[in-house]
């Protein structure tokens, strides 16, 4: 379809703003620019159809079943979205008196109380603007704590080879050495590897738990233990939180500094890659380090205050504000009990999927798992040439969003499956049965899966000419 | 209690039957039992009306003011309605990073589209997809500019204090050395900066128009920037940088900001939008996700996300960024603004916010007192005015009239004024701050 | 100046070259030349964030209560947030009346759904696809009982006044004489009817729950109309609905009612919504659009508007009633909230409205003076009390807490409590009223 | 696709009501239903989905070009649906303090002010909901307005044969005699007929102009001349008013009574079938019989007020309210000049397709069109039996929706396109090229048109079984 550059015609507009009821007084000519921008021009019914026909080129949650593992593609209530945009908090500007800012203050406050008591942590900041800009966040105040203790020899994070990417990117941000330990097969944490690894320059360690296989790792307590013998300290990579809420708490865990997707876990939409919200939670040790800065309960009302050994800003302002307005709203409407429901049947539904697939598409790991799984396709390979790729394709075309493709790294031609908790059991039936077609069908017509998938509006992209000869702008020249 | 699972209770029974395991309790055999099911303190799930309420109770616990007359790093634009109908689609709003192109063309190629609108507006050769605001857009910027000899970071007093501040903990987490150029008569010195450029120096900031809505002569701090063999960030307001010399013009080889202005509301801080944008020389070191065009597996156009060999899930700790999720949402936004104004609106709204500024100024400047702060300087749409009056009695007796004044500085009171802010606004005001001055 | 014209003024010209006339003037040449282009006197026009701010003050200029004791044929229930959401997507805002089947089968499924809804919510056998509202469903089944034989008009006197005067309207440009059944107690007088009712009566309308909040011994009077050969009709509120006798139990022949509460705001009293239904021996002379089930050319089930042959593109003159647009988007709404609320939520619904009605009732009952005007009958979420003051001084008192106060009426004061009044509010009200009667 | 029913899962539900905070008081079970109804039981999710994926299958003026003649398909505004929004608007009780609703008197006072000065009239109503309502109002006016007059006699009201259906069906609904008049071949008034029709049983004429062919009647001036001599008086049909805002006034043409559109000419949405609205311009001898109430300036405010001579309501409150405000803001945003500037671009829009359709789609009139126009297919159907219907339903796999088909009556094989003027040339280029290719491809291969469309969610529906044996309702015992 056209872009919209190739829809523009010179001299349409809509007709936005007023003329100019005082003096029109133009910038000092040296400062202004020689061109204007090449902007499009469209007339309003323009724009409304390009967005249209845009949006009809998307699969998002409201569309169906988005069993993305790793990323907690769970239904986002239209409360939220109604919530957020009221004047209220939509129309605030951040560096209003704090007396006129109440209700915001409250909402960070009581959001911030609230995930605290999920997590298990002291104290939370609501700056970070994502997933892995918690994780920056809450290594530098693990940096800044270790400083502030005068030990500057604690200069590696340990992680293991099985963790998400950001972990070990976002240690080396934050002027750490990252150490890689390799992980058990079943992604768990392999205690003799951690011993080893452990010592006088261990800053800490990050790990999700569940782990990247879906797993619970049996040995926890140990390994936080560990880490908190040699004077680490452990940040918990909050991806998986999903299936632990109100059934164990990342500080009861060991854990000194924890990072929430409010975007994956609590129900806040994503936008097609953001804004999210990266909270981070601070325990005892760690909660005098938090950004500023942070709402608290002051005289009856709120104010903001700066904690004492604060690192400073790591954003302008507060967050994103209004993601922290839609997670309180889901928090408040589940309650303590909805929570630990939502966990339990994020759970079930990850079992009873893997329990559904499981003849054709076998779970790389046995047993129970938590709230996604991951499947190893590698025999299928093996057997009829067609990859995960291919049968990640193939599902586009029967109107499931592909699970998330080759990760963890640990395991062969994987497929990792997170169902979440609001999809329901015929969702799960008709997935399952279309997913063990297709995968009936590799044996059949493998070139079939090859050629998936048919019924996109593009079909599968060269990503290497892409990589090789960067067009990453419109060119009007080539008009 | 709310709850948004459908799986009813008799379902639920039978998918554990299907699992094999007798109870949910079953599910969880690998928590440790002593830290399994803890109670969590907080009252259980309500209703969607009981929340709605109290959600609306904590909003109308808030003040939204309506005239505005305060910036410093938030704007009070307006927001073209087709703006927020077409960003509140559904699908825009629930879909994930765009991983799978195939069903995910809607928002690379609106992203396509905004890279190209942001590379407009810049001058500059390439853009990414977004990171999280303009502070931390300035603090990956000054990660972009470090290599083995390069590494000192020189930013401008006179930029934002968030963004100070925020480049400064980037920093500090990095090792990095972070040095600020002082501020000389509400701009940026650029003597100063001479004297402290080193060769070891990767990379100075400027903010145009700085922290105090002043305009900088940004070309004349690229060139004694470049002379040092470092690099020129600028940090620009893109509704002025419809009007200004662009960043190319003026020597960049970076430019980054925030996209707030560009259609999203205030918000109390956020969702806001970080743009960076930079030279061909750079653009294999921009952070973030970016789209980029290519044709599918039936010869037709189509976008993907590309680069990805920069990113944390292919490089990990030998990654630049960490970025993945950036602001996606706010970058369509910003691309249905620019696409609504048109070079035209964008140009109007400049116009507007300019004549505007500077009639507030020349009407408070006719009390004695509201002095110009730096009367030398030309400005965009903020300027800071010494007051005859302790600022905050000034502000306190505007509030009352429902109208947020300017952001109390040390030099008086920084003012904003946008094309929102209408004449007779205008006039309330410069009234009521002659009655205080009176009084 | 505002406009919402896509072509540029060049592509208009050369359009007009393409038509070959000289100017829109010439476009224009039937129109007698002492008629054209008169000089219309009202403002040039504006740009959108004008009108927007000029809108916007006339809406500030209303006030929304923060709570609403005021029923009286618009109720204040709670809108469940996924109704807002999906009734606004613009698929379904802009399209028009669904004639093209293949590219309107959302719409004309959604309607299915709607007409199979109202079927369940009555007990009768069809539903058309809506009309106007509450008081013109009356009318228009008042118009299907009319035949050669059979053409006076009965209404109970305790209906909705805008229900009464909208029947007498219509009926009264038809030629058809109405006549009205008193009241006596707060419920409608049976004997009265029984006397009145005489052979050439075509229908007598009957309102459950009836303008004073009270439930009238429906199946009663179903059977004395029937005995007198005549049809009956029966107004009904979809809330109470769920929780009564069906208007097929009640031995209706045609079931009616305002669909507003099922999901519609307020909105100053429109758009509203009417629903209606009717045995299967009348669904060929119901009047509007009817959606039915069929099969495509791919032997596939799909839906159209059906039974055209009633309608007045066909039938002209000879059509029963000339309606074409109705309310498709209220249907729509009414459909999606009674899927949202299924038949828990609106039992809930039903029961929460009736226990803090009578519990407001009880609670004002302490107070003396206070008394229900019709304390034998049974209400649902609506009743009246006679008041120890004026009850405009009572109204005003609670309007200066911002809670709106019940409807004044002949007997005193008409009270509605719904859902969305808590207890809190209810007893701000009569603590309120307390102080009101003492002082 | 499944029906809502064919989803439901007892049991499940959406937790959206608190539970009773006061005494649980049971309805007397007397007065209780026997059954619930069986509505659906789905979750949030569910109904997102169902409700998104209804969305898919409908063509709206933001999906693309709409040239439904008769309808004046415009674009809708965005700024119209935020508006209508507004708290201060949609949380506004019907039955307020006139004091506590003066915005909402304000937008009917002067939404009415500036419609009577568009059409030349005196004052207004909205209580009408639609153009058909709108139609059985003003006949009433006419009614009543004899019968104050104390004439009876006039009990028969003029329609042309080429008239939309509604007119007669108002009329008779209204309780008048519906006298047909014979057309000329172009719908305009023949002159002859209409001076042997009128007599003193004349209430009045019925007439839409521009005419349902798309001509404005040159004639317009003698013919309400003749109803007016003759002692009745003139209705002006507003469907069509989209060819003359600010071109020409009704008033001025000598109409007594107009019901406007809002939904059509003023930009307000259709909804799919409504909520429209059909408002009803008086002139001076008509205005004293208004519905009550109406809302009009006192003592520096608005009030309500009661015509003189009011015929009562024909509807419950102030008609759709919501729908004026949008097209109040639409007017104030065109102002005078825009109305004008809307019209002669409509009619422009509508002569450029005309033109370029012409070679393959014989225009039923000669000479200069108005804002819609009529071709007739007669001989393409002679020729290669293809149909108007055929066409038509070919355009849907264009993405393009229909023309109004077979109307008006008096044209064989006509389609009756109305491009209206808020699309732009290059749709009128575009759609002009798809339909031509359709027009040459009828003689090169008929059957493809036969068969279409192809690309829609569904084939052609068989109607006559619809009605033959209609299925109005879902079944739930035939599960």
């Amino acid at each position: 379809m056209k872009l919209i550059f190739e829809k523009s015609v010179p001299g349409r507009c809509c007709a936005l703003l007023p003329a100019c009821d005082v003096p029109v007084r133009p910038l000092e000519s040296r400062f202004a620019r020689k061109d204007p921008p090449r902007l499009p021009e469209l007339s309003e019914v323009d724009l409304s159809r390009h967005y249209t026909a845009l949006a009809g080129r998307v699969h998002g949650v409201n569309d169906g079943f988005y069993p993305l593992g790793s990323c907690t593609m769970k239904y986002n209530p239209a409360l939220h979205e109604e919530l957020a945009a009221l004047p209220g908090f939509a129309g605030v500007h951040p560096l209003q008196p704090q007396h006129t800012v109440q209700g915001c203050l409250e909402v960070l406050a009581r959001a911030e109380a609230l995930l605290c008591e999920v997590t298990g942590m002291e104290q939370m900041t609501f700056q970070p603007a994502a997933g892995a800009h918690g994780e920056l966040t809450g290594l530098l105040l693990i940096k800044a704590y270790h400083r502030d203790r005068g030990d500057a020899a604690r200069t590696k994070i340990i992680v293991p080879d099985s963790a998400h990417g950001t972990n070990p990117a976002s240690a080396s941000m934050a002027g750490f050495e990252v150490v890689n330990i390799p992980s058990a097969p079943d992604g768990c944490v392999d205690l003799e590897a951690l011993r080893a690894a452990v010592g006088p320059d261990t800053a800490g360690l990050m790990l999700t738990n569940p782990n990247t296989l879906g797993l619970f790792d049996r040995n926890i307590l140990q390994i936080t233990r560990i880490v908190h013998e040699a004077g680490g300290l452990n940040y918990y990579d909050g991806a998986n939180l999903n299936a632990v809420m109100g059934v164990a708490r990342p500080g009861d865990m060991g854990f000194d500094v924890v990072h929430l997707n409010l975007h994956k876990t609590f129900s806040t939409p994503h936008g097609g890659g953001g804004p999210g919200s990266g909270a981070v939670g601070a325990g005892a040790l760690l909660a005098p380090f938090l950004p500023a800065p942070r709402a608290a309960a002051a005289g009856g009302g709120y104010a903001f205050e700066t904690p004492p050994k604060s690192i400073g800003t790591v954003k302008a302002f507060y967050g994103n504000f209004l993601v922290v307005v839609r997670a309180l709203a889901y928090i408040l409407t589940l309650g303590g009990d909805g929570l630990s429901e939502a966990s339990e049947n994020a759970v079930l539904n990850a079992n009873y999927l893997k329990a559904l697939l499981a003849p054709y598409a076998p779970p790389a790991c046995a047993g129970v798992c938590m709230h996604e799984f991951v499947v190893t396709l590698e025999r299928l390979k093996k057997e009829t040439g067609v990859t995960a790729l291919d049968v990640a394709k193939a599902m586009l075309d029967c109107g499931i969003h592909p699970p998330t493709m080759y990760f963890p790294l640990i395991v062969h031609e994987a497929l990792m499956f997170e169902p979440t908790e609001t999809e329901s059991k015929e969702t799960l039936d008709w997935a399952a049965a279309q997913i063990t077609g297709i995968l009936r069908r590799a044996a059949e017509d493998p070139q079939s899966l090859h050629a998936a998938p048919c019924t996109t509006p593009v079909g599968r992209p060269d990503e290497v000419a892409a990589a090789r000869a960067p067009k990453l702008r419109y060119r009007f020249d080539t008009l | 209690m709310g709850s948004y699972i459908p799986s009813t209770g008799a379902q639920r029974e039978e998918m554990l039957r299907a699992v094999g395991v007798p109870s949910f309790e079953a599910l969880y055999a690998d928590v440790p039992q002593e830290i399994r099911f803890p109670e969590l303190k907080m009252g259980t799930g309500r209703s969607e009306l009981e929340v709605a309420a109290e959600l609306r109770a904590m909003a109308a616990k808030n003040h939204v003011f309506s005239s505005i007359f305060r910036g410093a790093g938030a704007y009070d634009h307006y927001i073209p309605s087709i703006v927020k109908r077409v960003t509140a689609k559904e699908e825009f709003v629930t879909a994930y990073t765009p991983y799978q192109a195939e069903i995910s063309q809607g928002i690379l190629q609106s992203i396509f589209e905004y890279q190209t609108m942001i590379c407009e507006l810049t001058g500059m050769d390439a853009a990414n997809a977004s990171v999280y605001d303009g502070a931390t857009a300035a603090a990956e910027a000054a990660a972009m500019c470090r290599d083995r000899r390069h590494s000192r970071v020189l930013v401008s007093a006179a930029a934002h204090p968030a963004v100070r501040s925020t480049v400064r903990t980037y920093c500090e987490g990095a090792g990095v050395e972070v040095a600020e150029v002082p501020v000389r008569d509400g701009r940026t010195d650029l003597e100063a900066l001479q004297g402290l450029l080193a060769a070891g120096d990767a990379c100075f900031y400027l903010q145009q128009p700085n922290f105090y809505g002043v305009l900088e002569d940004a070309a004349a701090f690229g060139a004694a920037v470049h002379a040092a063999g470092a690099k020129f960030i600028m940090g620009v307001d893109p509704i002025a940088a419809a009007a200004l010399a662009t960043p190319a013009e003026c020597g960049a080889d970076i430019a980054v900001g925030e996209g707030q202005p560009l259609g999203m509301p205030l918000s109390f801080g956020g969702p806001y939008l970080g743009f960076m944008a930079c030279t061909h020389e750079l653009f294999r070191k921009l952070p973030g996700r970016i789209v980029g065009e290519t044709t599918d597996s039936r010869g037709e156009r189509c976008f993907v996300l590309t680069l990805q060999a920069r990113e944390q899930h292919i490089r990990r700790e030998k990654a630049s960024s960490n970025i993945c999720s950036n602001e996606a949402l706010c970058a369509m936004t910003a691309a249905v603004y620019m696409a609504a104004m048109g070079p035209q609106g964008m140009a109007q709204a400049a116009q507007l916010c300019t004549s505007k500024a500077h009639y507030l100024a020349s009407r408070l400047g006719e009390t004695p007192g509201f002095e110009l702060a730096y009367p030398k300087a030309e400005f965009f749409h903020e300027f800071v005015t010494r007051t005859p009056v302790e600022p905050q009695r000034l502000l306190k007796a505007l509030e009352e009239q429902d109208i947020l004044g300017g952001l109390p500085v040390e030099d008086g009171i920084l003012w904003c004024v946008t094309e929102k802010n209408t004449k007779e606004q205008i006039d309330r005001l410069v009234e009521i701050a002659q009655e205080v001055a009176r009084a």
